[in-house]
């Protein structure tokens, strides 16, 4: 039995220790929070706790994300005036949402894919070009953009269905370098000084102006983008797991696992493979798109296969298939690098080292995606 | 377009060629023995010249002056260097993964890749920045119209290929390579005959990664410049390569190698807008290539049992 | 003491279950010993403990008065153990001359040349097809590849791991009486059959192997009268037509 | 007499210069059990690759339900009623006992993306039915295995791996039953158990034929109808076990020339 309590007590543990993380400014607070979160860890893990708080999220799941979803408010508006930590957490929260979709197509249905950041790219410049140059509803501009990262994607889709394992890993390697080269020598692109766009406007309310509480305070404008990330985050959430928990995750298992098995149960291999695969890329553009218009500015350079790296370290850090894990280490990678100003230079370093040494001694991640509840809160 | 113009472009091409083969040679090396692919590969080349570098400033320091000498004691330091590091790779962070699935594999290499590059970067002195690489071939050129043969490039290619006929002679017709393509069919029968699984795979490690130490080499030769960033690009091209000529088949690498650098020129000279687009362009090919072949234009071995 | 091999209370197996439960057997020098059992009864599992590709989980195995415990397949063959593996697993695409190189990986070339022409002595056919592909020859060349190829160890113990799998009647006879030759030679050997008739007349003593048991032994003669041989193969109940 | 489900006539497999099925001729009746006999290497697994369409044909037909099956793909013939299980097991080990029993039933399932999206209330009934219908197919087999529908398939033993790995081939209620040596790496016990289990699904499933592929005797003896030999790909004798195993050219396949 896994009590409500446990799970109660963890969200609200992890958004206190986020607040305190996020309002921390002295180095010597950064270092002293994250040994302090990693001997927690030790302890959680050595006393059982990770387990029951496991437990407690299967069985008062909806109760729960629910919870999740209003510490992510809170915590937003603890800091509602900080123009830099809310665009941290809607950073997070985007790369979360395009790791979701990498995490349908490598963690469900075994398809690689190396070029998620291109994917987020081609959404952040569908977006630029579309705003910049025509009147559509920067809404709908998000919805196409993911639509433009599914289509462009689908030309990749015969090499990926033909070819498997490494072969697969290179298409995808060759996409996103040859994905990043293009934008370089494309001048109307702008090339490698890349693209401004203007800020998002949504039903007549512009979101890049601050929202004046009283005469003396205000709220950040980033708390648009903090929200309509918080949204997206919470659809991609939620279409993930109602994926996962039907017959289509099962059968996305089923191909992952073993395609011969597949084939003699009937199961359409290709079929899955195209499914994971164009809702992937889709979530991906998506995510980039309104990344694209929240930082006003893109480039080539952020659009590296190093950023397709980080995306799927991401997903292996979290634990292949979990999405709560996802979100965890989306926020750890992103966040701690801004935090802690010593590592910023070493922060690629430090992450290689660390997939390496989870993918040696843990290769389940670090929460591992747990059996497939069909309909949460018990087992008929 | 005239006839010499034409042939520069064909020299460019073989320039490339040869120095994406030797990257690819290695890759396919690395496949054949453990069915893996190390992707870390081109990272350990530019560790490969940066290891050269590292000695040219030993060397000069103790006052050396014949320019083949010192190259001859740098190109030992680069081959000496990797190979070390190839073995050590293989012995702790690869052999520990045999039975994980390869895309585990795929990704730690990725990362060792990436902790290369970075530590590069960030341990070379001024690592950051693109390092000069010494000029130490004799200069000169011949004048063909509009076409020019520089020396150093002619025997940077004579000494590419005269590498690679050396490793196929290894591959081919030594006991070690014996070795090498028995555990690259059949492992376990390989060990059944007697052969040492553990030190034949580090052997090709070391192998595979002086060669592509040298490739490093050679390219900072070629271009006189090296930087920490140069392993990711022709690692990258190498693994194209090996792929499109067929895992597991030094010819196929060695094909592999000079067909990428043929449509990176074609792109170059055939492409309307700008030559910019030729890695586009080539990178394109691959894919296309990738769709019509799925395993290749040499096609690996492989079979399921059911 | 030359090539004899002592397998003593072994268990072996995958994935914590154990194939083999303590076997106990012994090939004297010079001999041929046999181990009978139909499919899945661990034949292959035994051969692959010897060799030290499935190490056993307890129990010894003492060859030439050595336990062959902690040594790695190559320091067992160096010991003087070859095999000839179940499915020939020649190297399809290396050449004759080549299968047969490595055969005798570890010697020297000198008397790696020396064996070479012994074994074309046995096989001509080979020396005719020596730069030839193996995997372009037939199934029965190819065994003659395989044999040749533990031959070239010059072995003080050979094992044999199911020679008459996959090949026609003709090349299965064949097959034994080149074996009789190789224990003719001074040779131990080990053979792995399912083919009962044929393995007893070559064999001098058996030892029957069911469900990774050892259920009967006794010299050719005892076990071809022995009904566990026959309950082996027919079940329980079924007396010879 | 009935109509055979099966009809195979001239199968032949060729793979490269080997011929792994040679002219092969075989019926398979309603409701029968056939054992499938023969040493190491004599085609019995190629046999069953090509009848589930993981191998084509090379030559020959297998006319199964009025269709030639060499035309058709695997899935096709999945759908058509023929389901197997494999020498070695192919569970999806991650993935619960009852996933992998849903693997198995993906036919009668509904696989729409908007039915699995958003029609959670009729998914929840299609999900209830098939949990009752899983639970009570491996009760058949095991009650405390049908106990533990939700824990994974890498937690049960080996016998009880086989057991879903028969359900996950039955439960979508096919007309052919392939089992290849599903006694491979049990101990006697063991397999005394899972035939046990095979003979009271077929008492429970009338109609059913089953292929069986078996190197014990004596299982063969207890569970088959009829029996069919291969050596080298043929089929050298076929008949009940009595007659088989009384036939001369068995002997010889099994034991050798005198």
């Amino acid at each position: 039995m896994g009590a409500l309590r446990w799970g109660v007590g963890s969200v609200a543990t992890v958004a206190v220790y986020a607040a305190l993380f996020l309002y921390a400014e002295a180095q010597s607070v950064v270092i002293g929070l994250l040994v302090g979160a990693v001997v927690a860890m030790v302890m959680a893990s050595r006393f059982d706790v990770l387990a029951r708080v496991g437990e407690s999220f299967a069985r008062h799941e909806r109760a729960l994300d629910r919870l999740t979803f209003a510490a992510c408010i809170a915590v937003a508006a603890l800091f509602h005036d900080q123009h830099f930590v809310l665009l941290m957490l809607a950073t997070v929260l985007l790369y979360f949402v395009a790791c979701i979709g990498l995490n349908l197509q490598f963690g469900h249905t075994g398809v690689v894919n190396f070029a998620g950041a291109a994917f987020f790219g081609v959404g952040a410049y569908a977006a630029a070009v579309l705003s910049q140059h025509t009147p559509v509803p920067h809404l709908a501009i998000i919805v196409i953009a993911g639509a433009v990262a599914a289509v462009i994607g689908s030309v990749l889709i015969i090499p990926v269905l033909r070819t498997r394992g490494h072969y697969a890993a290179m298409v995808t390697i060759a996409f996103g370098v040859l994905f990043k080269t293009f934008l370089e020598v494309n001048d109307t692109l702008g090339g490698p000084q890349g693209l401004k766009l203007p800020g998002m406007s949504v039903f007549g309310i512009p979101f890049n102006a601050n929202i004046a509480l009283s005469d003396d305070a205000e709220i950040s404008f980033y708390m648009h983008y903090v929200v309509l990330a918080l949204l997206l985050a919470a659809g991609a959430y939620s279409l993930s797991r109602r994926i996962e928990r039907s017959w289509i995750g099962l059968n996305l298992d089923a191909v992952r696992l073993d395609e011969t098995a597949c084939a003699t149960f009937g199961i359409d291999v290709a079929r899955w493979k195209i499914v994971a695969y164009t809702i992937g890329n889709a979530l991906c553009g998506i995510a980039g798109a309104v990344y694209a218009m929240m930082t006003g500015f893109i480039a080539p350079n952020n659009f590296t296969f190093g950023d397709s790296l980080i995306m799927v370290s991401i997903i292996l850090l979290g634990g292949v298939g979990n999405p709560r894990g996802v979100m965890i280490a989306a926020a750890v990678v992103l966040l701690l690098p801004e935090k802690l100003q010593m590592i910023q230079e070493y922060r690629f370093l430090l992450y290689a080292v660390l997939v390496m040494a989870v993918l040696l001694f843990r290769p389940e991640g670090l929460l591992p995606r747990r059996l497939r509840a069909y309909f949460p809160g018990g087992t008929s | 377009m005239d006839i010499g113009l034409a042939g520069q472009y064909v020299l460019n091409g073989l320039m490339l060629g040869i120095i994406y083969a030797m990257v690819a040679v290695g890759f396919t090396l690395f496949f054949g023995v453990l069915d893996i692919i190390k992707f870390s590969h081109g990272d350990v080349l530019t560790v490969g010249a940066f290891t050269a570098l590292a000695a040219y400033a030993g060397v000069t320091a103790l006052g050396l002056q014949s320019p083949w000498l010192i190259l001859g004691v740098i190109a030992l330091a680069a081959i000496a260097g990797t190979a070390v590091l190839g073995a050590l790779i293989a012995r702790f962070l690869i052999m520990p993964m045999r039975g994980a699935p390869p895309i585990n594999v795929l990704l730690l290499t990725l990362m060792l890749g990436t902790a290369l590059r970075e530590s590069v970067r960030l341990f070379y002195p001024n690592g950051s920045n693109p390092k000069m690489f010494p000029r130490l071939l004799p200069g000169g050129a011949a004048n063909f119209g509009r076409f020019t043969l520089r020396y150093d490039s002619v025997l940077i290619f004579v000494a590419g290929v005269a590498v690679i006929v050396g490793v196929s002679l290894l591959i081919n017709r030594s006991k070690l390579g014996l070795a090498i393509r028995a555990v690259a069919q059949d492992a376990e029968t390989a060990r059944v005959m007697g052969i040492d699984l553990e030190a034949v795979v580090l052997f090709t490690f070391a192998l595979g990664s002086a060669l592509a130490a040298l490739a490093g080499v050679m390219n900072g030769m070629y271009y006189s410049e090296i930087n920490f960033n140069m392993g990711l690009l022709l690692g990258l091209i190498g693994f194209s390569a090996a792929i499109i000529g067929g895992l597991g088949n030094i010819y196929g690498a060695i094909l592999g190698g000079f067909l990428f650098a043929a449509l990176q020129t074609i792109g170059a000279v055939l492409l309307p807008v700008s030559s910019a687009y030729k890695d586009v362009f080539a990178f394109a090919a691959v894919i296309v290539l990738m769709a019509w072949r799925p395993t290749g234009l040499i096609a690996e071995k492989s079979s399921e049992r059911v | 003491m030359s090539g004899r091999l002592a397998v003593e209370n072994v268990f072996a197996g995958y994935d914590r279950t154990d194939v083999l439960t303590d076997v106990s057997l012994v090939a004297e020098p010079g001999r041929i010993t046999c181990i009978l059992g139909s499919n899945g009864s661990g034949k292959s599992t035994l051969i692959r403990a010897i060799l030290g590709l499935t190490p056993p989980r307890t129990g010894r195995i003492v060859f030439n008065g050595h336990d062959l415990a902690g040594r790695d397949t190559h320091q067992i063959i160096r010991a003087g153990i070859a095999c000839i593996p179940e499915g020939r697993k020649v190297f399809s695409r290396l050449t004759v001359a080549e299968n047969l190189r490595l055969g005798a990986y570890q010697a020297g070339n000198e008397v790696a040349r020396e064996r070479m022409a012994r074994v074309y002595g046995i096989f001509p056919r080979l020396a005719e097809r020596a730069g030839q592909f193996t995997g372009t020859m037939s199934g029965g060349e190819q065994a003659m590849v395989s044999i040749g190829r533990g031959l070239m160890a010059a072995p003080k113990l050979l094992l044999i791991d199911e020679p008459s799998l996959g090949l026609s009647p003709l090349f299965v006879k064949e097959n034994f009486s080149v074996i009789r030759r190789i224990q003719e030679l001074g040779i131990t050997v080990l053979l792995v059959e399912q083919n009962v008739r044929q393995t007893l007349a070559i064999a001098h003593y058996g030892y029957v192997l069911m469900q990774g048991r050892v259920v009967a032994s006794g010299t050719a003669a005892e076990l071809v009268e022995n009904e566990e041989v026959r309950q082996a193969y027919f079940g329980d109940g079924v007396r010879p037509a | 007499m009935t109509a055979p489900l099966l009809v195979c006539r001239g199968l032949t497999m060729r793979f490269g210069g080997l011929t792994a099925l040679d002219a092969l001729d075989l019926d398979v009746l309603p409701g029968e059990i056939l054992g499938l006999i023969g040493p190491n290497g004599s085609g019995k697994t190629t046999f069953f690759n090509v009848v589930t369409g993981v191998y084509a044909a090379t030559a020959g037909s297998a006319v199964f339900a009025g269709a030639d099956l060499t035309r058709l793909t695997a899935q096709a013939i999945y759908r058509a009623g023929i389901t197997r299980t494999f020498q070695r097991s192919r569970l999806a080990l991650p993935l619960s006992i009852f996933d992998n029993l849903m693997i198995g039933n993906h036919r009668r399932l509904d696989h729409g993306l908007a039915f699995n999206l958003f029609r959670r209330v009729a998914l929840k009934a299609q999900y209830e039915s098939a949990v009752d219908e899983a639970r009570t197919l491996l009760a058949t087999f095991s009650v405390p295995l049908a106990t533990r529908l939700f824990e994974p398939a890498s937690a049960v033993t080996m016998i009880d791996r086989r057991r879903i790995e028969i359900c996950r081939a039955l439960i979508s209620r096919p007309k052919l039953l392939l089992l290849d040596e599903p006694s491979a790496g049990m101990t006697h016990e063991e397999t005394r158990e899972l035939m046990d289990d095979i003979l009271l699904v077929r008492g429970r499933m009338p109609g059913l034929g089953i292929i069986l592929i078996e190197h014990e005797m004596n299982v063969i003896e207890r569970v088959t109808d009829r029996c069919a030999v291969f050596n080298y790909g043929k089929r050298i004798a076929a008949g009940t076990y009595a007659e088989v195993a009384a036939d001369r050219d068995v002997q010889q396949a099994y034991l050798g020339q005198e």
